[in-house]
């Protein structure tokens, strides 16, 4: 499972490094939300991966961690998927604005030759 | 006690004369001189009060700490030679003040004039004083910003915008120069004190650094001073007012390098290198100036270049460094200053009284201004050495020391030959000076008609004169005891003996003046008829100016290199931006990855599951999907990445992350319709972009590819490598202990979003709100693209063969085509606006023990009204449901705030949670934990927020469909105008329904 | 005292709490949103200079780090607030910005769009967040408000170059964002801390298979930082984004670099300094070089730039790259001594570059004189109707006198940033100059000492050059009096003021950073503090 | 204004809500809640009580719908497995004239038609009432009018109108 | 395990059937959307899924639980209530979206099977 | 074979089968071949999804699953509705 889920968040940054690396600005957010979806598997991950085990406590008596999967990184990754919703749809609006002011959808504002 | 009052007030009074001659206004011209004229008059009353303690080689100092950590204290500090030069800023400071009000004309603004004056000479007067060579660098720099200031008085005028620039570059150039061979001298004394500094020349001298110092400290000196090569701004200074010249450019600036030169001779001279390039540099400005001096046509230029000349000689004096050498520098900078400035002024008469200050338009004005033309006669002799005036006395000695100091180099040798060469000019061009100048016929096509000027104007120069005068006959009567304590206080017991009287005997020194004499005679009568056609400068060095290559050099050094350099070294393009980000912590990761054994994969298929193995087959298949479709297939893309989010947040499902699942599957509903929503403004990609299959192109996706790989790689491995250890003791651990005990819920995760690390919920909602609000903004002045304001095409299009033309009907208020289509859906989408208000509640209500929260409920919340606005359109669901999501925000921040303020009452810090169980009758135990509450605010503000955005961009259909309207109206009422108006907007706009236009 | 110092998160708490009154008020009461901003600042920067005092209070004694347990949890679990000196300086130091570039904005630039006050105020919390928390994660948290804000207020205004700017300023910072969640994320996973003081005792423990994913983490992170800080090559969107932001926010924008290289700092030195075992001065010899080869960047640009507004966005770059480099030297090397001359100059280039932002529109506005005004808000207009009700009142009362004014603030603070005599910029950079100098030239072949020596010199000459050419252009060669609303005069001359204030007091100024320096190497008292300050209700059962 | 503008949603809503949390004493004063602020929200959208006529007959559509359900899952399953074998199977549209104008009973009846494999909703023109029905294996266009307008039209015209 | 073991067999072998009925429902749905020749048929082949298939499985969730939780838990019919309710919701715009860019695009909609004809405008979406 | 090994066995099969199924959708949302199949794909992908959350949650006799699945099964439609309508009006929300 471990090397399953590596691999895709592999795939998934380098899909997502790729497309931000490219002149559209549709290519760049697509680029960054799936960039982002690796990353919040990322910081999952190091939370480790623990099946059956959601981090709901019993009420009260001895509460051993081990039992439970680690909160801190799935409050981390909650943190981090609430930032980055907010920051696409903000690179959205301006992308939009971008091409209005422009014409072009080119990350620079105008249509290279190359 | 009382001393060290008074050279403080000699050092603050300028400046404070300025600040209050800054804020007179601009018509008390009398009381803008009597105010600067008083500051001066002062100075040298206290100078004069002070005279009796620095007579005999003795010092006052006082310092006023300023920031001592830095050893940079307001040390103040005189001696004889520096009053001597103070009497030089104080003295003929009050004389151009005088002159100055009468130079000036009554449009030019005065207090500026007397401000600047006055800090200057503040500025000076703390040079001379300063008694910490790196105050003395502040003080230095001050000068050049004053006089940068001054030059510039006139900066309607070109000339003097860019003499000033000039100016002010090199002299600053030369400040930090200079501040390096401070910083340099004091590390190698271990003092910045100048007392200190004086005393410890043999350290100095054999340190390492000493050629370094040596070095930033001429630049710094010569810049100044105005020697060759740097000389070249003094003469483009000229442009400033003559006052200002006559101020900086003969007195009291261009003194500061030789001055420095002097005061610094016991610390660095007595070294081959101090001689050669001293004494060397000296020569060489003596004599260029000089030269060049005879060429000029302009009267100030003349005086420019001849006061370059005499500061040539002052460096070579003290390039020699000789104790007799050093006498008749310090003298030579007392003669000069007084005979030139008095040339100044006569020279500002003239331009004054004439309108010009061309000599070949000035001719014979002994007839009209006498007085006048007697005085300049005087000084203009003094320049030119003949005995009997000052300027004999100190060159005498000048002549006198380079025939017999020796020190065996060939420049030694060379020296009484190329003073005496150099002195010829000097000769000629004073002769010229008086002779083109008053004699002659007189002149007729002056712009004025010349006559005297004012008494006051012309009383400076007379003083001055009277000095030369004096000075020449009874120097040592004079100024005998001025010069013998500066002298002391510079050389100490090393004062050599000398004799100020006017005959010497008939010695080499007397010959060598005679020879300059006479063939500086011969030369100026030989060419005499050329220079007024010889523009302005000797042939060889009409040519290469200095000026020209400083402007060159700058040309290139500060604006045609940077730029090539700042392109070069940057780039404006995202996609190198992006690029090197990425690059370079790919590359920081390796180096510090390099070798790392974490990084082997052991264990590779430990708990290999099928269904997790082709879930994320899927998932990738997705993710690689939409960055292939992205470019041209961007609808495709958008369904391709919402499957992987999909995947994504089964993945945290199937590893224990409900909060997560939800969470991801709520967020990415509303990422997809808010991308849809821009698509719509978006560039639709059909057509294939020019030049995208060109090898280059190709090449370049190949390499990202290779990046993107290597990127995902690391990252797959960094993750592998820390998934495949168990943790060790983290402070998840104590979260899951305490989150009942503590925090009073069951949801770890939740307990910490709205308990232990509520802060950080509380900037991630703060996020949200800014977001929202920028969002908004920006729309407000959204334009979208000319092509996307027409309606899309899938609107534009009649259906053929239409259902029924009834939905086409002009009625008003029939259902539009959208209405028609949406018809039976929108009703089932209305359903589910209650459903939602369930479900929200549901998430929201449970998410202390359970799955869910705030965020969540609240998301889901705005998912349910956003339904609404697919369903049916903007006007209608705003004129059903008004959502204010501006003040949801606010409301839901404030309360977030007041709830975690509360802990404050009770003595707790900020976000302190209160967790009971409250017993309610009937209903029984009701968790009643004050986080219930801040999730409460979360929840107002996710659901303003998401509200807002997604109708922000909303609206702009609704914008873009009134912009369609007010286009087609004014195209309709073009056609109906006479004149063919050429369409402004893209041609045959689709046509549109009136239903659909509304 | 028993209960805890509440004066520790009133700088976060203060904005945004405005900022949240204002959200409750439309558009049309912007004076009112002016007016809650404007007190705001005030209090925030009457609070600051309590905190300066409270950090002063040392003694050897360890109280010049406090420490605000959010939520009252024991640290390192719940979130930490903690206030040494470098925090109160760089508190200090925003205030000192924010107050008159809101003034500034005052005039016209508040209502030249939507919801300029609250964002305002949203970018405050964010910064004074970042300097005061000691929690990694939520300082990723606080950079995102201050950023978010951030791009808020670029883009205010809109038009062309901000939103072209904006773009690539938004998908840069989204990069770092990415970078600074994963290294964030690998620190808790290698050592299971978000606590930065917690995260320092545990480095120097870690085992050796450990130790490189923790340098992997930090090479991720300070990516995150540096591309905030600018350090080149990632600082190319500065000028451009600096450049076309409105006035007031390029003027609070001087900030956010250092919060970047506060990051650096505070990270680099806590985690990384000389008690961090094998991992002792990671990556200080990349700073030190990066740092140099971004101010000479700076220069260049400074020189190669035509308008005031890029040519202050490249001195932000020198300005920046200056103390990266002296940080990088003093991890390299264990030496604070150039510290305290770094911070000093940071403090008082950030002000003169405030100001030469705010100058900038002023002086430029000569052509044209109150046409110039409205010209900065045509372009920005679409010709929507929901709009025209913005255009409404003049900018307040001009007054006489502009160009001397606006003339004597130029000169002012030219000469701080290219470090000339007498004000602040010079005794910072001369503090450096000596250090270096003096710690160069007892050691053989220091060569990052030497060419910082150099490039400080140099880079102060081209500001000059470059200044001038510009400052004689506008100022000199055009003799037009601008329009000058009193209140954009006033922001820059509180401004200046502040300047003159510095270099007065520069010895007490001095002698607190050096105490900082000092402190910043010394981490034991700071760890200390924060790991065994106990809650409230520890001692409340 | 009153507490219940849709007292058979607010039902059906505090159901709902019973049916997610479960039922206890405290959760059904909040499905209460929840069913009253379901039905206030609705309200605005919609304001005209719906009204059942005959809601009787509810249970016996429900029943009919199931066994259709679970009959066309299987001959389409059969359909989706044989395609290779027989491409005998022939898809095709139907338009239905309909009689229902109820919006909501028109929804239900949407729902019911697209739920059922093998039909599928695609077009209703308010103007003339006619319904556009994909139909996966097309038999005679009447017996799709006769299955649609008797089975269910039929039922829903009476519940509704 | 503990969860299953706690299930009586003939509980176990029902659960075990509905899991398995609305499983093969649910993958016989994507076969033939994979499978099926033109869009419109493949409209029909999710609603498989989503009618018996997740009924199915839904029910065997509902029997698990109520056995094993000794009560009534029966909160999965929301859930399949919310598939009923909304599925058709997306497969009705959908279907008109086809059929509204099909006549946009002159092609009459088919009224017998052919395989998909690609038109140019196919590659850009 | 018991009655319960059975049951985690049908429950493990039935999660790789429909992971299976959640594939295929994805292989129509590939494919396209126009856009409403992508959609449709993305469609059917949710309902898988939500199917194997279930199957999983009842493998690990987890009820944590529960919201998620509620969530897909509620609200995922408003994203492909959404696409739909996209397709449809070429707006969003007019
Ligand atoms: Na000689
Ligand atoms: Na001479």
């Amino acid at each position: 499972m471990e090397m399953i889920l590596s691999l895709s968040i592999g795939v998934l940054v380098a899909s997502g490094v790729w497309l931000t690396l490219r002149p559209r600005t549709f290519q760049v957010i697509i680029g960054l939300c799936l960039l982002s979806y690796g990353v919040n598997l990322f910081i999952f991950a190091m939370g480790r991966l623990v099946t059956g085990a959601a981090p709901i406590m019993p009420k009260g008596g001895f509460v051993d961690p081990d039992n439970f999967a680690d909160p801190v990184p799935q409050a981390l990754v909650l943190t981090a998927i609430v930032i980055s919703f907010a920051t696409t749809a903000l690179f959205l609006v301006v992308i939009m604005a971008s091409r209005g002011f422009t014409g072009t959808d080119h990350v620079d504002g105008k249509e290279r030759d190359s | 006690m009382l001393a060290h009052n008074l050279i403080l007030i000699l050092s603050v009074l300028p400046f404070a004369g300025a600040i209050l001659a800054t804020t007179m206004p601009v018509t008390a011209r009398n009381a803008e001189v009597a105010l600067a004229g008083g500051v001066m008059i002062a100075g040298l009353i206290a100078l004069f009060l002070l005279f009796p303690e620095v007579s005999d080689g003795g010092v006052i100092r006082r310092t006023v700490e300023w920031v001592p950590s830095a050893s940079l204290d307001i040390a103040l500090r005189l001696d004889g030679f520096a009053w001597l030069m103070l009497v030089l800023v104080y003295g003929i400071g009050l004389l151009v003040v005088i002159y100055a009000r009468y130079y000036l004309s009554p449009s030019d603004p005065v207090p500026r004039f007397y401000g600047l004056l006055l800090a200057f000479a503040g500025a000076m007067v703390g040079m001379l004083m300063a008694g910490n060579i790196i105050l003395l660098v502040v003080f230095w720099e001050l000068t050049s910003i004053f006089s940068f200031l001054l030059i510039g008085y006139w900066h309607q005028n070109a000339a003097a915008r860019d003499g000033a620039r000039t100016a002010l570059i090199v002299t600053g150039a030369g400040g930090m120069a200079l501040l390096g061979a401070m910083i340099l001298l004091g590390q190698v004394v271990g003092s910045y004190d100048l007392d200190e500094v004086l005393a410890a020349g043999d350290i100095v001298r054999a340190h390492g650094f000493y050629p370094w110092i040596l070095g930033l400290f001429l630049i710094g000196a010569f810049t100044k001073s105005a020697q060759f090569p740097f000389h070249f701004w003094l003469p483009n200074a000229m442009a400033a007012p003559t006052p200002v010249s006559a101020y900086l450019h003969s007195a009291t600036m261009v003194k500061a390098g030789v001055f420095l030169l002097v005061r610094f001779s016991p610390v660095l001279s007595g070294t081959a290198a101090w001689f050669w390039i001293v004494a060397g540099t000296g020569m060489a400005t003596l004599i260029v100036g000089a030269v060049i001096a005879l060429y000029r046509n302009d009267l100030k230029g003349l005086l420019a270049y001849s006061t370059i000349s005499h500061l040539g000689l002052i460096t070579a004096l003290a390039g020699i460094g000789s104790g007799g050498a050093i006498v008749a520098a310090i003298f030579h900078i007392m003669n000069h200053a007084v005979f030139k400035a008095s040339l100044f002024m006569a020279a500002g008469i003239i331009d004054h009284e004439t309108g010009t200050r061309d000599m070949r338009r000035l001719s014979g004005l002994r007839h009209s201004m006498p007085r006048t033309a007697a005085l300049a006669i005087v000084a203009a002799a003094a320049m030119g050495g003949v005995p009997l005036l000052n300027g004999f006395l100190s060159k005498e000695m000048f002549f006198a020391e380079a025939a017999e100091w020796h020190n065996g180099t060939w420049l030694d040798v060379a020296l009484p030959y190329l003073a005496t060469f150099a002195s010829m000019f000097t000769v000629a061009y004073s002769l010229r000076f008086i002779l083109t100048v008053f004699f002659g016929p007189p002149a007729t096509d002056l712009p004025k008609e010349p006559h005297e000027p004012p008494t006051w104007m012309r009383r400076p120069v007379e003083l001055l004169v009277l000095i030369v005068l004096l000075v020449g006959l009874f120097p040592q009567a004079l100024i005998g005891t001025v010069l013998q304590s500066g002298v002391l206080s510079v050389l100490g017991e090393n004062a050599p003996e000398y004799s100020l009287a006017l005959w010497h005997g008939f010695n080499i020194a007397l010959m060598m003046s005679l020879t300059a004499m006479v063939l500086g005679a011969a030369l100026y009568l030989a060419a005499a008829p050329r220079l007024s056609r010889a523009n302005e400068a000797p042939a060889f060095l009409s040519r290469v100016s200095a000026q020209s290559v400083f402007d060159r050099v700058m040309l290139i050094g500060t604006r045609r290199l940077p730029l090539a350099a700042y392109g070069r070294l940057g780039s404006r393009r995202l996609q190198v931006q992006m690029r090197l980000i990425v690059v370079l912590v790919a590359c920081g990761a390796i180096w510090s990855l390099w070798g790392a054994t974490r990084l082997l994969p052991l264990n590779a298929f430990d708990n290999f599951q099928w269904s997790f193995a082709l879930l994320w087959f899927a998932g990738c298949a997705c993710a690689i999907g939409a960055a292939i479709q992205a470019k041209y297939h961007r609808f495709a893309a958008l369904a391709l990445l919402g499957g992987a989010g999909l995947v994504t947040a089964v993945t945290f499902a199937c590893f224990s992350a409900p909060d997560l699942a939800v969470t991801q599957l709520l967020v990415e509903i509303v990422t997809t319709v808010l991308l849809l929503l821009g698509l719509r403004w978006l560039p639709k990609r059909m057509r294939e972009i020019p030049g995208d299959q060109r090898p280059q192109a190709r090449a370049r996706r190949l390499q990202d590819m290779v990046i993107a790989s290597i990127c995902g790689a690391g990252v797959a491995a960094i993750a592998f490598a820390v998934m495949s250890v168990p943790p060790g003791l983290t402070i998840g651990d104590w979260f899951r202990r305490n989150a009942y005990s503590e925090g009073g819920g069951t949801n770890a995760v939740n307990v910490i979003l709205v308990d232990f690390r509520a802060f950080d919920t509380f900037g991630e909602i703060t996020v949200l709100a800014i977001v929202a609000l920028t969002c908004y903004s920006l729309l407000r002045r959204f334009r979208p693209a000319p092509e996307s304001v027409a309606l899309p095409s899938q609107q534009t299009f009649n259906e053929l063969p239409p259902i029924s033309r009834k939905a086409d009907r002009e009625a008003v208020d029939e259902p539009t085509r959208h209405d028609v289509m949406m018809h039976v859906p929108s009703v089932i989408m209305q359903w589910m606006f209650p459903v939602t208000i369930a479900i929200s509640a549901y998430l929201f209500l449970r998410g202390h023990d359970l799955p869910g929260g705030g965020f969540a409920g609240g998301v889901a919340f705005a998912i349910g009204l956003l339904l609404q606005y697919l369903a049916t359109n903007v006007r209608w669901i705003e004129s059903r449901i008004i959502i204010l999501p501006i003040r949801w925000m606010g409301l839901g921040l404030l309360f977030a705030a007041l709830v975690g303020m509360g802990s404050a009452l009770f003595g707790y810090p900020f976000l302190t949670a209160h967790a009971q169980y409250v017993h309610l009758p009937f209903i029984g135990q009701v968790p009643a934990a004050t986080a219930l509450l801040f999730d409460l605010g979360v929840f107002a503000v996710v659901v303003g927020s998401v509200v807002l955005i997604q109708i922000a961009i909303a609206h702009q259909s609704l914008r873009s469909a009134r912009l369609r309207a007010r286009e087609e109206a004014r195209e309709e009422e073009a056609r109906e105008a006479p004149q063919p108006i050429l369409p402004t907007t893209p041609p045959a706009p689709p046509p549109i329904t009136p239903q659909e236009a509304r | 005292m028993n209960g805890p110092s509440h004066l520790i998160v009133a700088p976060i708490l203060i904005p945004l709490v405005a900022a949240a009154f204002m959200l409750l008020y439309d558009e049309r009461q912007r004076r009112l949103k002016l007016g809650i901003g404007l007190l705001s600042c005030a209090l925030q920067l009457l609070v600051a200079v309590a905190l300066i005092i409270q950090a002063k209070d040392a003694n050897g004694t360890g109280n010049a780090v406090s420490l605000y347990l959010l939520g009252d949890w024991p640290s390192p679990f719940g979130i930490v607030l903690v206030l040494d000196r470098l925090a109160a300086v760089m508190l200090l130091m925003a205030s000192l910005v924010a107050l008159p570039a809101l003034i500034y904005a005052g005039a016209v630039w508040h209502r030249n769009g939507q919801h300029f006050a609250p964002l305002f105020q949203f970018l405050l919390m964010g910064v004074n967040g970042a300097f005061l928390t000691g929690d990694l994660f939520n300082l990723f948290v606080f950079f995102e408000v201050m950023l978010a804000a951030s791009y808020g207020l670029l883009l205010h205004g809109s038009g062309r170059a901000r939103v072209g700017s904006g773009l690539h300023y938004i998908a840069v910072n989204l990069m770092a964002a990415m970078l600074f969640l994963l290294g964030a994320a690998l620190v808790y996973g290698v050592t299971g801390t978000l606590n930065m003081a917690d995260l320092a005792t545990r480095v120097p423990r870690l085992s050796d298979a450990d130790r490189p994913l923790i340098h992997t983490a930090a090479v991720m992170l300070s990516g995150a930082f540096l591309i905030k800080a600018a350090i080149w090559p990632l600082c190319f969107w500065l000028p451009n984004a600096y450049g076309a932001a409105a006035p007031p926010v390029a003027a609070v924008f001087a900030i956010l670099t250092k919060v970047g290289a506060y990051t650096v700092i505070r990270f680099g030195l806590l985690v990384f300094g000389p008690d961090a075992g094998a991992s002792a001065g990671f990556g200080a010899d990349i700073l030190a070089v990066g740092g140099l080869a971004t101010i000479a960047f700076g220069m260049f640009g400074v020189l190669a730039a035509q308008d005031l507004s890029r040519m202050t966005g490249n001195m932000v770059l020198v300005s920046s790259g200056t103390v990266l480099a002296v940080v990088g030297l003093a991890m390299e090397y264990d030496n604070p001594e150039m510290l305290s001359g770094a911070l000093y100059y940071m403090l008082a280039s950030t002000l003169a570059i405030a100001a030469l932002f705010l100058l900038a529109e002023p002086i430029g506005r000569k052509e044209g004189g109150i046409a110039g005004l409205l010209a900065v808000t045509a372009e920005a207009y679409g010709g929507d109707p929901e709009d025209f009700d913005e255009q409404e009142e003049d900018a307040g009362p001009a007054i006489p006198g502009a160009t001397t004014l606006l003339g004597i603030s130029f000169v002012l603070c030219t000469l701080v940033v290219a470090g000339l005599p007498p004000l602040a910029g010079f005794v910072g950079k001369l503090t450096m100059l000596a250090s270096a100098v003096h710690f160069a030239s007892g050691m053989p072949a220091l060569w990052g000492h030497w060419a910082l020596v150099v490039l400080l010199i140099v880079s102060g000459l081209a500001t000059l050059i470059a200044m001038a050419r510009w400052g004689i252009q506008s100022l000199w060669a055009n003799d037009e009096e601008p329009h000058l609303p009193a209140m954009e005069i006033g922001g820059i001359l509180v401004l200046v003021a502040a300047i003159l204030l510095l270099t007065i007091k520069a010895e007490p100024a001095m002698r607190y950073l050096e105490n900082t320096a000092e402190a910043l190497t010394q981490n034991a008292v700071y760890i200390g503090k924060v790991m065994t300050t106990a809650p409230v209700g520890a001692d409340q059962p | 204004m009153t507490l219940f503008p849709h007292p058979l949603l607010t039902v059906i809503i505090a159901v709902l809500f019973l049916v997610l949390t479960g039922l206890s004493a405290g959760q059904f004063v909040l499905a209460i809640a929840v069913g009253i602020a379901g039905g206030f929200g609705y309200s605005r959208l919609t304001p005209d009580r719906v009204r059942l006529r005959r809601p009787d007959l509810i249970g016996l559509l429900f029943g009919r719908v199931v066994l259709d359900i679970i009959r066309s899952n299987y001959a389409v399953a059969r359909l989706i497995l044989s395609e290779g074998r027989d491409g005998r199977r022939r898809s095709g549209f139907v338009r239905i004239p309909l009689d229902l104008t109820e919006p909501n009973a028109l929804a239900i009846l949407a729902i019911i038609v697209t739920s059922t494999p093998g039909t599928a909703w695609v077009e209703h023109d308010p103007a003339d009432n006619h319904l556009l029905l994909h139909v996966f294996d097309l038999l005679e266009d009447d017996d799709w009018i006769h299955i649609i307008k008797s089975r269910y039209e039929a039922l829903l015209l009476e519940i509704f109108q | 395990m503990s969860h299953l073991e706690q299930l009586p067999p003939a509980v176990a072998i029902l659960i075990a059937a509905l899991v398995t009925l609305g499983t093969v429902l649910v993958l016989l749905g994507t076969v033939g959307l994979v499978r099926l020749g033109s869009f419109y048929e493949r409209l029909h082949a999710p609603t498989l899924g989503t009618s018996w298939g997740a009924a199915g499985i839904l029910l065997g969730s509902i029997v698990m639980y109520s056995t094993v939780g000794d009560r009534l838990i029966i909160h999965e019919l929301f859930i399949a209530l919310m598939v009923t309710v909304t599925t058709p919701v997306t497969l009705m715009v959908l279907g008109r979206a086809a059929l509204h860019r099909d006549r946009a695009e002159g092609r009459p909609p088919p009224n017998t099977s052919p395989p998909d004809a690609v038109s140019p405008e196919d590659q850009a979406e | 074979m018991t009655a319960t090994t059975f049951l985690a066995f049908v429950l493990t099969a039935s999660q790789v089968l429909l992971a299976i199924s959640l594939v295929l959708a994805a292989l129509r949302g590939l494919r396209g071949p126009r856009a409403q199949d992508r959609v449709l794909g993305l469609d059917t992908m949710y309902v898988c999804a939500m199917l194997l959350m279930i199957v999983t949650g009842m493998r690990e006799g987890s009820a944590y699953f529960f919201e998620a699945a509620l969530v897909a099964s509620a609200l995922g439609f408003v994203a492909t509705m959404a696409m739909a309508k996209f397709l449809m009006r070429g707006e969003v929300i007019e």
